[in-house]
């Protein structure tokens, strides 16, 4: 088991592909995303208008080393100056997998 | 007359489905749409008022009349945003402004085909090429909005902070130039967006299959009346919450949402009777184009082009109020005073 | 006769499609129907049944057998509780007994549509107030079986437990009252859940919009048929699904599940026969509107207004027993009593 | 970053929309609900019957700070005292974000 | 004349909207069809095939050329995946091969549904039991491809690391025998597939109810070519994605991908006329099965059976490759050689 | 509140059948489901191809003590070897409920 970051982003569904391509340069070893989600934060209840696809949010999460955490970190912090959305970081412990 | 056909349009089953969706609404039923459902409905009256418009294409000749609507059409798409930009901005910011503008100079689909609807019911005939235009008119706007919004905010100097927001979502790394908007991207979107190319690709093989195409879609299109109903249905529940979560100023908003269709019907109804001299049938479909304003794709367009307008303004004014008042009240509306005119 | 008339329901193609559905469980099939096709088989059957039945209203009269008709439908939803209330008491606790009873005294539209199906196949005409009937028959056992709850449950002392439930969800802090029912909420769910809303407004779109707005909906009503035996396969796979996890007493339920709906079936005809006068198609929709249970809208309320009751109870014996029993051999056994009684 | 603490509940569809009401009580900064989910709880497998709208859940999550979690947590333990469900609470770093 | 007949299949709805599918993966639209829709699709085109082929062999005898029809299918689907096996085996790894294999001796039912509307169109007529035949023949090369895999990879010694991966997933404990294969489960998953249940399930539907049964399908059946359409759509973005992600010996795939199914295909047709003698709808039927390679229940089968097989190499090839290949050339190529060669 | 471990699995759609099999041999006391995710890790993107069933992974999570986390840890060791998917630990506590 390798001591690791969860990152978790939940982010306006219109910026996802730019954030993703942002990852892979970043670096990341991988990533889930999640579809289809309904919610509630500062800009107000978000499954009001799922017809208008500006609305829509998805989460994410990623899971990776600190100083890969540290780098997606530092870039959501500019984007969420813009967007609507949020990030949070906990600890995992990943299991090692060597493929056979 | 008048009172009469806007009875006749309200009686009929897709604006009482409209209605139903918005009585679940204000009563706070639980009654749904799965979203997948509404994306097929979508997607379905695209690609049979595509397939039907290039049909009828196929049965008809080119004439001048048609390339200079569909070029009438490109000129209003352009024209609109800029009137509507100048209007808006007494109550809004530059990006606010821009991309509710925008909005106004492309087209709403569904407005579009119930008219289509309306029409067919009172066995009015129109022309394939219709299709084509609506295809044209979805996107200029989305073009015109972003230079709006380029060109005033520059001037205001606030342009600095949208290009800290692309800059953002780039990681810092910003590409060759330095201006915010990357065009290519925004391009491509607005031209092969899924609607658009769904519309003029069902338009094109409608066109070629010509009529053994169509034998073998007209079952498939017997079902047109019913998909509407049931997508006004969904739209009547969506429109009814985009109506509750108005903000800002919302008499101005009102005002704005049914004034600013009319005005543009009344253009748009001139130019088909002193320019154009279309049919009453295109007449009413130019003027539904003109009229009616876009909630899907171009507040996520604009999302994407100007961050820092807020979707929470541009969508419940075209969706909330823009959209029922055209389809409950503008489509007879217009239609009245364009056979009044022809006449 | 009657094998034969039940034979002939056994091989019609929804009949036969919900025995592949249940028969795919049976043999662990991947076979599954995505949930968003599922929600909108529902919601086309209720748009074009209610439709189809405002349709009829509307070149029928109000005579006084609909009204009289109408009105033994509201008092045999608020009676077929009561009576199976007692029966279930002698097996299941309270709760659970109210909550079961409360299924049987509403309908499942299915098994109405199902029954419509089998009119239409044999061609026995039936009125479009049948559809008014079902829809008023929704929800006055959801009333019943809370109230039936409260008084029974309050007499055992059980209620405060009730009480708490309800004050935990709501954070500790109870409204102005103190009884556990909201039942300002539970009569609004009940009377504006989304079924009973489509139902009802598409039975009025359906009566306003009369012969013009059928004949646009006609075709997307041809589909019906198709997308019946589509629902039943998938209700096919749920009630299996469901049949296996039956728990508790399972000969009881058994029993039940299948001699209730028969008794009220029975009770239905005799009404008909010796009360309202009915037409023959008119005769077996009563009937199985009686016979019938709820295995949606009710067993949800349920979980709401009596959170103690539980529902794994509930819906295997609606969905797993009695659906299947009247589908299969109920609608061609009442249809056999009523054409021998009406002769 | 701000230590913060994620609330994850899972509990009956038909209960969310008080659950989401008490939570805007209790003045949650905001919440996000997956929709869609299965799953096997000590009131046994839950996507027997996705027909039977009673056994649905819902998985939602929080990211609040100490005093709104232990809020939630003592609401969720009356809640699940009579619901089907399940509550469980860990440790997050929240990218504190202020808008341009 | 070969060029006009592929012309016109070109140029038919369904194929053109696969193009359109596959230009928006060019262009990069975001055009995407929800997956529950697509779910739907492959439902009611199995459901219609199925209950159309149960009708139309309701009406016919059961002949010897059936019979032998429906043998030569069995063979024909344990014989293919045996030299492509070893024509793979010159590039790939057993189980890779084996896995790749086994798809081009099983079926694609979108292939054949779209050979069957290619008949229809040109009102050629064909036999019901052909859709038996596809049945029957979807399972038996998942069988066959395991066998091969588990004969030469006990040659080779590589057996053990399968065992490994089927004990790592039991959780270390292995059932009673060593082998790595349960067939128990293989066989109930192949023969008990959904899709296949589904089939075969119609088929007997439509099959038992006859004609009273089909009359109330037929306005569900309308909408085939309709819905063939939008599946094709579908496929078209599919495809294009897939043909993207192609990797390992590209050229080699490209070759195989197109010659397999030709060859396979003259092999059918040969058959077709010099041993079975059936009709030319029936050859034709015939050959798009022996040519078609699955693509959704062969690898799936094969990812549970043959872990080390990587899906992203069988997947791109069947559908990328062979299902357009087929599609837009096969069928009216092979229609082509069999008309020539039956006059 | 009890310490316990969140175990989250990401793994092929068509595996999930025997993982959930032998969770339950393991006696894990819940488990939940989220379907419909799409993702990336060492081997590509995985929603190329929705249509291809092969591709579809499945994220599920298990709430449960230290012991049970470290079985289904060995357990999913032994299956990512062979299998595509991720899987990692990371602490919660659990809200215990007692049915009233
Ligand atoms: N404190 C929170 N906990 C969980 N989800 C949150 C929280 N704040 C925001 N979100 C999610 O992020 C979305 C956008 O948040 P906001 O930009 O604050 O409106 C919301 O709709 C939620 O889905
Ligand atoms: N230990 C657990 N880990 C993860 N999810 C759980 C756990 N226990 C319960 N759940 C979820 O909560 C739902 C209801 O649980 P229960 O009320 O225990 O039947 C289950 O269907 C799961 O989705
Ligand atoms: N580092 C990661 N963080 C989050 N999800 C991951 C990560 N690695 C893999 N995954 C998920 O597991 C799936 C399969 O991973 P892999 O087997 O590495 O291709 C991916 O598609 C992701 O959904
Ligand atoms: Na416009
Ligand atoms: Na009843
Ligand atoms: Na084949």
């Amino acid at each position: 088991m390798i001591k690791s970051k969860k990152v978790e982003i939940i982010v306006e569904s219109v910026k996802v592909n730019k954030i993703v391509y942002q990852l892979e340069e970043i670096g990341v070893p991988g990533f889930t995303i999640v579809g289809n989600i309904s919610g509630k934060g500062s800009t107000g209840v978000l499954d009001h208008a799922r017809k208008a696809k500006v609305f829509e949010h998805t989460y994410l999460f990623i899971v990776c080393d600190e100083e890969h955490a540290q780098a997606i970190v530092e870039y959501m912090r500019g984007v969420l100056k813009y967007f609507s959305g949020s990030c949070f970081v906990s600890d995992v412990l990943l299991l090692r997998s060597e493929k056979a | 007359m008048d009172l009469k056909i806007i009875l006749d349009n309200i009686l009929s089953p897709p604006i009482l489905f409209f209605f139903l969706g918005a009585f679940s609404v204000a009563v706070k039923s639980n009654l749904e749409i799965p979203h997948a459902l509404a994306q097929f409905f979508t997607l379905y009256l695209l690609m049979d008022i595509g397939f039907k418009g290039g049909h009828e294409l196929s049965t008809s000749q080119l004439t001048p009349t048609i390339l200079s609507t569909l070029g009438a059409c490109m000129i209003m798409a352009c024209l609109v945003p800029i009137y509507a930009y100048f209007t808006l901005r007494t109550k809004f910011s530059v990006e606010n402004s821009a991309a509710i503008a925008a909005t106004y100079g492309s087209v709403s689909a569904v407005t579009f085909v119930s008219a289509v609807s309306f029409l067919t019911t009172i066995k009015q005939p129109f022309g394939g090429h219709m299709v084509a235009a609506m295809a044209l008119m979805e996107s200029p706007a989305i073009i015109i909005g972003v230079i709006i919004y380029q060109f005033f905010s520059a001037k205001e100097l606030q342009k600095i902070k949208v290009d800290e927001a692309e800059l953002a979502l780039s990681g810092g790394k910003m590409e060759h130039n330095h201006t915010a908007i990357n065009w290519n991207h925004l391009l491509s979107d607005a031209f092969f967006n899924g609607s658009v190319l769904l519309l003029l690709g069902s338009l094109i093989i409608g066109y070629v299959t010509g009529k053994p195409g169509w034998k073998s879609f007209e079952s498939f299109d017997a079902l047109f009346k019913g998909i509407l109903a049931f997508y006004l249905l969904d739209n009547g529940i969506i429109a009814a919450r985009q109506i509750r979560s108005l903000q800002g100023n919302v008499i101005f908003l009102l005002c704005f949402g049914t004034l600013m269709p009319l005005f543009n019907a009344i253009v748009g109804i001139l130019i088909c009777k002193y320019i154009l001299g279309t049919s009453i049938g295109d007449a009413l479909l130019f003027t539904i184009l003109c009229a009616s304003a876009s909630y899907i794709a171009v507040p996520a367009a604009m999302r994407l082009a100007i961050p820092k307008a807020n979707p929470a303004l541009t969508v419940p004014v075209a969706l909330g109020i823009t959209f029922p008042f055209n389809v409950i009240f503008g489509i007879p509306l217009y239609y009245f005073i364009i056979t009044s005119l022809w006449k």
